[in-house]
């Protein structure tokens, strides 16, 4: 086993990592940027190295200073925990280059994954379905509506070198087609400087679920069943769920198989997760694969009883997987919210800030992962996650309704989080019941009402509350003439300007 | 003490005495309802009341545009405005104003969408800020001509910098 | 189900029963003596009650109040927690009588049960095996003698009305008969008012064992594996695993058959724990059913995934049980340390006050059912448990790096707690390899010496803590003449007295 | 800043210098060994340094009798003595004392194990207390005579009262 290990991340991943190698008897190192001095995770690591500025461009992203620093601290071994680096081919191979064991897959398959064309045409090899469409840019509107007509409509044109929801259009029919490409074609060149666009197949309501892979440099290779992570807010995964609520024995197990397919085109070894799209008829067709650990394996672990983390660090001490396909067993259901520093009721801005008061959910069937503590000041330069909050049931209706209690319980003041905003998600009757697809919270925000009013009785208490508060501390600063904000403004704060 | 209270646009009257025989007892007025309950702050921020055997906790939040008070899972706006607060308040009703647009975040300006003097659609994009690695559009709060732009590309602003005038 | 729970009890079992009732979505009735006015228990329910002041016997054990406070409150049933009166047979009759479900057993049951002499005859009938000897007192040193060599030497002589370590005496021959029959009469006597005696085989280094069982009003029960409560201080319960790192499937299955029995013989529903004393060849011996939940619970919750105080809900609600014996399935491996207030360096004893700091440990596999918070003064009136800190693993190793983990993230400040002496003693190595008996601790505490000093560094950054401390606090009330306490010290506080 | 501190019996001498260039820079002198350090309290008495690249967590808990710090699973006490109490100190070495038994807890005098003027074994019991549903006996630290018994059976008392005076 590594004798000791450096964690090239910040935040709550670092501290997943550190925890898992404290219970390995693993000594770790910490990087931090000027930003995160008094980070958890430089505190909970055995040594830390201070790597530069606040900017991850020049600390957390400069491959050279995290070699540099796994050479002088001795590191047999470095864990890139998610984002950052993580997916960073280079950043493989500079560590392979150095000696030093990267905990994750070879540079190679961290390659051929990350290309969109090269990934997709090495795994049809395999015969894993994809979403019907072109690999290649279409040259010609002609060969546009050939393709459009073979695979059906209603098809998407979506700029090959996009994402983000940027550069793309929804073609319904033959007429639309000849505009759709013009469109599609002068918003990439503008956005993405690169005109280049392909056809897909329009899957309706899609859901989106991931594979869990694990396999060893034996050739070993397992799937640990599914997350469902339908729940996203502008592409962004923010509820996830293990097991689907409409996967059942027979597609977990085709789509395990298929993302072992992917696994072999890929070459691959230690933790991955293979995407799909699930279609309304429960085809799936293959996304991607993310070549690391991701932020929702905690409800896999939760229902597999395996630590992915270690296995991880198993894998790449070249240990053989203690496990085989027969040998892992789903219990029960678990679901993740993504805890953010960010402002529900204000158009989700960004929430940095110091952390006056935390208090974090507790008992049964509950697990926290924060990568911070009360009085930490969350920095502006990296992203707002703060936190996981995850819960097991025996079944799915009890993880869900944990979960309401969990974020009940869940108190954090200084900055915003979007708790409540969980709080009113896994109310909605469509969540119960698991109808799910990724357009879920978008249509549920733009038709969010203020909430249902509170009662007299608490109405009158919470005036009390604020009252009390008041007489204790210094008084709020008091916008003239201006009624207190709603909370359901989605805009930037605005307050009245007088003429005087 | 007395005091005014604006919850979920009404304005109510508050009055608090704390009776001294029991501890945490609470005798309290609101537009006319009596309420006696026994109250603590059992966290900074967080209340617990027990009020006819019923159980609440409360947290109150404070900002700059007053307090968010949070009692289960909803979450209201609470305004409190002494007497002196509420004459000063009295002494400005009536004017008419322009809308300041202030960074609702600290952040920095990635780029600025409109020229002074320029004419603004209500939810027209006026700059965009950066921070946690998401960049966010802020937008106007009403239709109108942008009066002034206090902000630079590639400044740095707080939360409640101004960033332009809006009439 | 029930419309309304009044909780009974206090601090963290008052706090679990509550959780479990907000996830099955029942409104909660909490009680409070004026000690507890502030406490988690009365502000996490729906309803609170006050019932009196802070000694138990004027506000917890009073029944007349708890039943009043159930009518009013129309609380359709009680759940008693464990502890004050969760084994009081009236308690339970006084609900039955005033149309209120005891979430419990039937008063008859915990009458039997609660008899040591009436349970172990009725448990008897059902071939269930117990520590040899006699029932009834021993009128006579022949009687005695003849006992004695019947079921062989060495025996333990035993005041009937004993406990707690008092009136025994260990006898390992003939010839020692006659002094400890009299020594052990003449304590009895003045220990408890009582000379009566009976005799039991002596179980050499025995560990003890727990059976967890269910049992349903339709006669339907199950056993949910076994607990080991081997690690004890002075009779008490400090450490509890599920499994035993000692018993296979073949002795669980016959440890279960064993404490259905019991079950049967106590006409026994709801949730119970079967209590078993095992000997060295894994003879094991019926000793006790607690008519109750037992505070390591979670243990079992995390390795059958079932959550007890639900299904002791379900159960008095009349529910049949939704699983059978063959449904039950083990996974991992749980521990449990109860964190007590009390000073582990101060011969142990309690350390009631404020908590001007809490920090309770997360991530994967830890759960805290805690009963305090940051700013809770735990009162002097109560016994001194403020939380079970449970973890789970994939082994018993697992668990127990885990543990150490969270012993190591819990810091809990302005009170004493034991957190330190876990520390310790889950680095054992005989608890590491699980070679336990009920008088592990007690010999480990008497041969205790100082721990392995700290390092030159560490020492030296101690004193720059310290002295930074200094600095920003007001200055520590300095003892003239005498250093700092060596914290292995085991009486009362002591300092030198100067003449002036 | 210099202070005298006295850990694990041993008594040294600490200096510490806040560089006021570096924020939480703390250079450090302790028995000859000097320590450059970044230090900050993170948490109310809790202190986390880096010192040549290594990260440590120092927990300091005060009580009457100083300190007790917590390294690791390790804890161990620390007294700091400033110059003002080291004279103090210096003043009334050499005394002879009885020895004060006080209480090690809050708690209730249930019953009292000797009388004035009685003769004591070292670990003989003085007095029972009751605290938290426990009864504790508090032993003597020498053999000798109860000077003096200062409490009475069913007195609370709180951590620290004198109960007994042993010579």
């Amino acid at each position: 086993m590594f004798s000791k290990i450096l964690i090239a991340n910040r935040g709550e991943i670092a501290v997943r990592v550190i925890r898992a190698c404290r219970e390995m008897g693993i000594p770790t190192v910490a990087v931090y940027s000027e930003a995160d001095r008094g980070a958890l995770h430089v505190r909970m690591a055995d040594e830390a190295y201070a790597i530069g500025p606040a900017p991850s461009r020049e600390s957390y992203l400069v491959i050279e200073k995290l070699i540099d620093v796994a050479l002088r601290s001795k590191a047999a071994a470095i864990h890139p925990g998610y984002g950052f680096l993580a997916e960073n081919a280079s950043f493989a191979k500079a560590c392979v280059d150095a000696g030093i064991t990267f905990i994750g897959p070879a540079p190679e398959s961290i390659g051929l994954m990350g290309s969109k064309v090269e990934s997709r045409r090495a795994v049809a090899q395999y015969g894993v379905e994809m979403v019907p469409g072109t690999l290649d840019p279409v040259s010609s509107e002609e060969e546009a509506l050939r393709i459009a007509s073979a695979i059906g409509y209603p098809v998407m044109i979506k700029a090959s070198a996009g994402g983000g929801g940027k550069g793309l259009r929804f073609v319904k029919s033959e007429q639309e087609m000849e505009s759709a490409l013009r469109n599609t074609r002068s918003e990439a060149l503008s956005a993405f400087g690169d005109d280049a666009v392909y056809i897909e197949k329009f899957v309706e309501r899609p859901r989106h679920i991931e594979i869990q892979v694990l396999a060893d440099l034996h050739g070993n290779a397992v799937y640990l069943g599914e997350r469902e992570c339908t729940i996203q807010r502008r592409h962004q995964k923010v509820i996830e769920e293990c097991p689907s609520p409409v996967v059942d024995a027979d597609l977990r197990a085709r789509m395990g198989e298929a993302a072992l397919k992917v696994v072999k085109a890929a070459r691959y070894n230690n933790a991955g997760t293979v995407e799909f799209l699930v279609d309304r008829n429960f085809r799936f067709y293959f996304l991607e694969m993310n070549t690391r650990l991701q932020v929702e394996h905690p409800v896999t672990e939760m229902v597999t009883g395996i630590d992915l983390v270690k296995q991880q660090i198993r894998i790449a001490a070249g240990e053989k997987l203690a496990f085989r396909q027969e040998d892992v067993a789903l219990r029960g259901s678990a679901i993740e919210c993504r805890i953010y520093a960010e402002d529900p009721d204000n158009n989700f801005f960004p929430s940095p800030g110091k952390i006056h008061f935390l208090r974090t959910p507790s008992g049964p069937g509950i697990r926290d992962d924060s990568g911070v503590y009360e009085g930490w000041t969350v920095p502006i330069d990296y992203d707002p996650l703060i936190s996981k909050l995850a819960t097991w049931g025996a079944t799915r209706d009890e993880a869900l309704q944990r979960m309401k209690r969990a974020l009940r319980e869940y108190r954090v003041e200084g900055i915003k989080t979007n708790i409540s905003f969980f709080m009113e998600i896994l109310g909605h009757p469509d969540f119960e019941r698991g109808e799910l697809d990724t357009g879920f919270i978008d249509r549920w925000l733009e038709n969010r009402g203020p909430e249902s009013r509170i009662s007299g009785v608490e109405q009158d208490l919470a005036v009390v509350a604020a009252a009390l508060h008041y007489t204790g501390k210094p008084a709020p600063i008091l916008r003239e003439g201006k009624p207190a904000e709603s909370p359901w403004k989605t805009s930037g704060r605005i307050r009245a300007l007088r003429r005087r | 003490m007395k005091y005014t209270a604006i919850i979920q646009g009404e304005r109510v009257e508050v009055e608090l005495n704390r009776a001294s025989d029991v501890p945490g007892r609470i005798d309290a007025r609101i537009g006319g309802r009596a309420y006696t309950l026994e109250g603590r702050e059992v966290e900074p921020g967080l209340y617990a009341f027990i009020w006819e055997n019923r159980s609440f906790e409360i947290a109150v939040a404070g900002n700059a545009e007053g307090y968010t008070v949070s009692i289960g899972r909803f979450r209201v706006p609470v305004e409190i405005v002494d007497s002196r607060t509420a004459l000063r308040r009295a002494a400005h009703q009536g004017h008419e104003g322009a809308m300041e647009v202030r960074a609702p975040m600290p952040g920095k300006i990635v780029k600025i969408l409109v020229a002074e003097n320029a004419e603004l659609q209500l939810n027209q994009g006026i700059v965009v800020m950066e921070a946690m690695k998401m960049q966010n559009e802020i937008k106007s709060p009403k239709k109108g001509t942008v009066r002034k732009l206090a902000v630079k590309e590639g400044a740095a602003v707080n939360a409640g910098d101004l960033l332009a005038a809006i009439e």
